[in-house]
């Protein structure tokens, strides 16, 4: 079992009710598209945010990441809508 | 000093805080005396108002400390590099603000005037798509966060790949 | 007042001077808290040293009391209404100045980024072609007037024909 | 006879010896070029600056001018290399 550190913003942080949490995932090869995939089977808000037509975007440690990076042990994944600063 | 500043590097500061800026300051600042600098370009970005029958009250900014730091200090290199800089300056702020307010500031110092305004419309263009900000508009019957523009990517394109 | 500068002409500032100018001023100056505004592009012209055998000491500036402030103005009008800015201000200072000293600022106050920027870029093309500046150089064993540069001439016929 | 208002400027004013100075011209139709031509005739520095391959600019009452803009009794006529400010 390894753990990521997950994190929430905007409109996503306030959809999901929360900034952060840990989540558990099996010690084998794993990429962002597999977490997402964990969290859409929570279903409810989860499911209409990343399992439907609104767009999102994922950070590793940081990076901008696409449905295929792979995550370590420990890894900071972040979730969010398109940036919208400047 | 002119002497102690031919041999330096390109200065890159960049700031995310609350705190207001004054553009007058940051000028001089990133120009410190460097004699080789023929001109500074500048953008300063401003809360603006809408004329709708419930319009903004405010706009609240949220980033992702440490991301947001990195891919404006990111992005600052990218400008450097790509129109060989003497310095960029990036000052974004967060919380809330309202209409009239200072949002943002991009400040590019360089040999000459036309890299330097290019490096800022790259830059402002470049950290609306690619900075971690959200904002969400506060009036008096709603509260919604904003929705990333095609016009905003669309600009970005222009400037072709991401590093 | 947002409601005062709602209904009000774009803002237009041009001075030749001795003096310094702060550019943080002059945007709050320009900005006058008109909430339409989204934006200000700036340009600060500085004078550059060089690194030849006889350096630049100074630069005299000198203009056409009268036809450069029409000049001026007629430029900041041009770009106002050629992208629908909401103020310009434009200072450019005369007399001997060392490198480092600041010699011009513009300034373009718009909805959008996108206008204030091209503008901007405009502007500082233009003055350089088209205001009655001269620039004098002084060195230690030389003082000659400058010539015109055929890439100031290039650059200000990307912008098409003179109104 | 007309009276027109010259002014040098810059490397001009240096090498004519003068800021200013009143011109008399024919009161008949007459254009830059006449009066580009009348200076031409005083030789020297004059011959050298104007009627050589060095470029200036003229302006007529504060306008950019051509050789073929009218001058008219009581103008100013400013004679000036091309600009170098900014």
């Amino acid at each position: 079992m390894s753990t990521l550190h997950l994190r929430y913003f905007a409109r996503l942080r306030e959809q999901f009710g929360r900034d952060a949490e840990p989540l558990g995932i099996p010690a084998v090869p794993y990429t962002v598209g597999d977490v997402i995939d964990l969290l859409i089977a929570r279903g409810g808000v989860w499911a209409e945010e990343l399992g439907g037509p609104r767009v999102f975007r994922v950070a590793v440690d940081q990076e901008m990441a696409t449905l295929d990076t792979a995550v370590h042990d420990g890894a900071e994944l972040a979730i969010f809508p398109p940036v919208t600063g400047g | 000093m002119m002497e102690a500043a031919c041999g330096t590097p390109p200065r890159i500061r960049v700031a995310v805080q609350y705190e207001d800026f004054d553009p007058g300051v940051e000028e001089a600042c990133l120009h410190d005396d460097d004699h080789r600098i023929g001109g500074c370009g500048c953008f300063v970005g401003r809360v603006r108002a809408d004329n709708g029958d419930d319009p903004l009250l405010a706009l609240t900014l949220e980033h992702y400390p440490g991301m947001t730091e990195k891919a404006l200090t990111a992005l600052a290199g990218q400008a450097v590099t790509r129109w060989q800089l003497l310095g960029v300056t990036l000052i974004h702020r967060i919380g809330r603000l309202q209409p009239g307010e200072r949002i943002v500031l991009v400040l590019t110092a360089s040999a000459h005037r036309q890299a330097a305004l290019t490096a800022c419309e790259f830059l402002i263009d470049a950290l609306k798509t690619d900075a971690p900000f959200w904002k969400c508009e506060e009036r008096r019957r709603s509260k919604q966060w904003v929705d990333a523009k095609t016009s905003d990517a669309n600009a970005r394109s222009r400037w072709g790949q991401h590093d």
